[in-house]
């Protein structure tokens, strides 16, 4: 079923990198990030019980929400490389969030005229919430990348170990032959460009990599993943079919 | 002494203390030490609420769980300005909280063991820390007051929040019934806990009574928690770890056992269970965050330079 | 049953203890220590293996060791909240080690005259590898407590941070009317003394605290250990009856 | 040239080299490239399997992949040791390891993703590394022969015990066994290519097998391996995810398909899916543990400077 593939994918995107950034809360650099932090989760954690929640409908089998999130393994989620990299540093977590909302930004615009009503509906919704991850995360990264001499050389190690995992968002994956969901493909040029205004900004320089990674499509994912799912799952999994 | 008698009379007459009002030495100082101390409480209360946000059963409550210490941040965030208003930092103040000269609420320093801490947190912290509150609203310093107001709506609604969890626990599997009552074993001494020493015992009291920063004693407030706990508990199907606690038909509220002060004040004194880890995590916080906060300070300088620069030409 | 309740806290202190340890594996500040940290984890896990085994054999219900480790919760377990703190720099884990064993070393000591022959016998093993833990944590203290003003100061605030959970040591618990196993208080001064002669050697004071933690043999933990049962039972668990 | 043929007809006579024997600079280099790319291979091939010891799913395992771990790091000692008897340090050997100058084994550059690679890894990557290394138990170095045998004692048990973990799961339940062929079609072609180029396009071969430093070439030991190897799949039950895999009776052995030099190639020049983190993970060891490896050096000179104060009294 690719439409349901693709919605798990998108779905897992969003929880991945939810929980990832839900990590900071209580530990951020300063209050007004402390609240920001548990703000862009609740968005992608929002947009990925959505997903969910649709594809369970699309797969008709009765699976819901938590079904998808808490019972399936390491090697049966979607998500892509990027969302699942530990937050490392503020400068990696903020240059994250760019890479990933200045994709989600055109992709959300582009299926605001799906011909598939739900899928219009979580975009409507999300479009705004990506222009805001962009401006927040974007500042960050121009204020980083053009503050201290500190600062800037965190920001291009963030920039450098991120770089392999950016090929990996263009690509099609499941939704190749679902007409209801934007071409990746097609979004690269107003990725780059948003990148290449923040970066300018930022004292900083875009370099493609030679050899990006991917896989996450296919569940091969880096080792950090589980960790993340053994603990995320934990007490759903501790106490099979109740209710919470 | 005469302006004190003049400033008592403004508070006396229900007149809200204002930032640029003169106002006694003391008083600024009480409410300093004790908004600040709210506003700690309010950081340090998303740790023991934020260890469970990763391991939440379900997206819904991960999501509610995440919008409700993000409340408890933003709650830290009007405080801390409502403190600044009496000219004091919000630096000053984390300075303080980070190496121990400020408090915080005690009842942070317990750990959340189990997905049913989430729930009672919600019921019996946030409800002892409303009935607290509520009172506040009609603080005489305005700032505060105002912040109050804003805090309380939040707080009730997790309140609700709370019980509703510990009510689905509560009607749910054998095992997780048995953690609701777990948790409110845990929990409940050190939320009676929460109202303070006995009246006989409280140092600022009176004082603050008279200035209006607090309007009811310490046991006032707690029978209050307690007789609107006790029917919620006894709805739930769940029991109160109180042998003695019983109903006095006399004074129309609920009796309760003796409260260990031992453990109060161990607590109070930062022996808490996990008072050094509480302040361990701030602390690793703030210092990892430390070369943001001054590349923040830093392009925000290059930035005015520039524009300067540029306005010169 | 306070045989298989006192078995349990002890296998439970060596599990936790033991995961502690081997979560240094690859990860040591030298290769001698990558070698050392599983050595002294294996020695315990197969401690807590032949107590979980002895204990499932006591309860007569037909639990076995697994049954024991991997499907207890949080709260079930009953280990002291030494051995489940958090490792902490090199200094911290073999401070705590030195605790530990220092402890235990007397323990297993007088467990060799028990008139249970199957403590006799797990003791007569461990008594020899806490013997070794003492001695090789014993000369990280000593070599660290008088090294470099770095590592004076680390060893400092490893004993300030542990000093509150020394006294749960010496708490009896379930043991407390099991004839079989030793009495935990009488082993104090042979305790203090150990590490009286480490401390001295490393140029250190020990100070008791005057506010002692207690709780672990109540399930009354530390917030980390949840997030170490998590990880720990997480296969397991998502694999119910499955043999491995 | 005199000294060369010399030492070619002491080699030629299967004469063992030692430490103190002259030797050519370039069989000296060649050894310590081999012997440093060999060590570090075991170090960083601990952090692969390191990754399953917290949450192996029996404590029987869990010991056991303590155990085997915990022998790898003891092979990356006498490797080490073997290498400073050609006159370079293991300190030298790290920094060239943690700053990307010396390589290791590309296998550990793949993920496990799953309990059943620990099977796997054992099965088929120690499998491939004993049939690279049986041959180096006769190495005309001594040090190194020496070195070999006991590594390749140590994992040939590694080996047997990888397969019965994977029998454990090829027999358990579907999930299991889902697992187990999942592991086997991500591990089979990075195996594979754990022999190296093919003969044609191998660089350092005929000079090793000149200086008996290797033995076989790379497709005569990979044609062994997957000689051994497919059998022991089919007993599993398991499909070796090769679609070309076939027997040749005229040759007596298994064709494959072709291998993907490209990935092969990607991962050995370092951009392998784990690469950055695995020399991060030894780089931050290695980093963390400084002071302590000062805090050692500084105590044994004041040990050292005590007993020399005390002798002279």
């Amino acid at each position: 079923m690719p439409l349901f593939d693709a919605l798990l994918e998108l779905a897992d995107d969003h929880l991945v990198l939810g929980h990832r950034v839900s990590e900071w809360c209580g530990h951020a650099p300063m209050l007004e990030e402390d609240l920001a932090m548990p703000n862009m989760a609740l968005d992608m954690i929002g947009t990925a019980r959505s997903l969910y929640d649709y594809a369970g409908q699309v797969e008709g089998k009765g699976r819901g929400e938590d079904d998808l999130a808490y019972l399936r393994s390491e090697r049966e989620y979607r998500n892509l490389l990027l969302v699942e990299r530990p937050n490392g540093d503020f400068a990696h977590t903020m240059l994250r969030q760019l890479y990933f909302a200045a994709f989600m930004h055109p992709y959300w615009t582009a299926a605001l005229t799906s011909e598939d009503e739900t899928i219009q509906g979580i975009a409507g919704k999300a479009v705004k919430e990506m222009a805001y991850h962009i401006r927040h995360a974007g500042e960050w990264v121009i204020r980083l990348g053009d503050g201290t001499e500190e600062s800037a050389r965190r920001m291009a190690d963030a920039a450098e170990a991120l770089s392999i995992y950016v090929g990996e968002l263009f690509e099609e994956g499941a939704a190749e032959d679902v007409p209801a969901l934007p071409r990746r493909a097609d979004l690269r040029a107003t990725w780059e460009a948003t990148i290449a205004e923040v970066f300018d900004e930022a004292g900083m320089t875009f370099e493609p990599s030679k050899y990006p990674q991917s896989g996450g499509r296919d569940g091969r994912h880096g080792e950090q993943l589980g960790h993340m799912l053994a603990e995320m799952q934990s007490v759903h999994r501790a106490h099979p079919g109740a209710t919470w | 002494p005469e302006f004190l008698a003049a400033f008592q009379a403004r508070v006396d007459a229900e007149q809200k203390i204002e930032p640029n009002d003169d106002m006694p030495e003391g008083y600024r100082r009480t409410l300093v030490r004790q908004i600040g101390q709210h506003a700690h409480s309010e950081i340090v209360g998303m740790l023991p609420e934020g260890n469970w946000i990763t391991r939440a059963p379900s997206l819904r409550r991960k999501a509610a769980l995440l919008a409700k210490v993000q409340d408890e941040g933003g709650h830290g965030l009007y405080l801390y300005s409502a403190a600044e208003t009496l000219g004091v930092t919000r630096k000053q103040m984390t300075e303080e909280l980070l190496d121990g000269r400020a408090k915080y609420s005690s009842i942070f320093n317990y750990p959340t063991l189990s997905w049913a801490d989430i729930g009672t947190i919600g019921w019996l912290v946030d409800g002892a820390a409303i009935m607290n509150q509520i009172p506040l609203c009609r603080c005489s310093y305005g700032p505060y007051a105002r912040a109050m107001i804003r805090v309380c709506k939040e707080e009730s609604f997790h309140q609700r929040q709370g019980y509703e969890i510990v009510m689905t626990l509560a009607r749910g599997t054998p095992e997780q019934k048995a953690m609701a009552q777990d948790s409110l074993n845990r929990w409940w001494w050190p939320s009676i806990m929460m109202f303070g020493p006995h009246d006989a015992d409280s140092q600022h009291s009176d004082q603050s009574m008279a200035w209006k920063i607090k309007r009811f004693t310490n046991d006032e407030l707690r029978q209050k928690f307690i007789d609107a706990t006790v029917p919620q508990a006894e709805f739930l199907g769940l029991t109160i770890p109180d042998p003695e606690l019983k109903w006095n038909e006399e004074k129309g509220g609920y009796d309760h056992g003796p409260i260990d002060w031992d453990e109060f004040w161990r607590v109070v004194k930062g022996f808490g269970p996990c008072a050094r880890d509480r302040v361990a995590a701030r602390k690793k916080a703030w210092d990892d965050g430390e070369w943001v906060r001054e590349a923040a300070l830093a392009h925000a300088e290059k930035r005015r330079a520039r524009k300067l620069a540029v306005a010169a030409e």
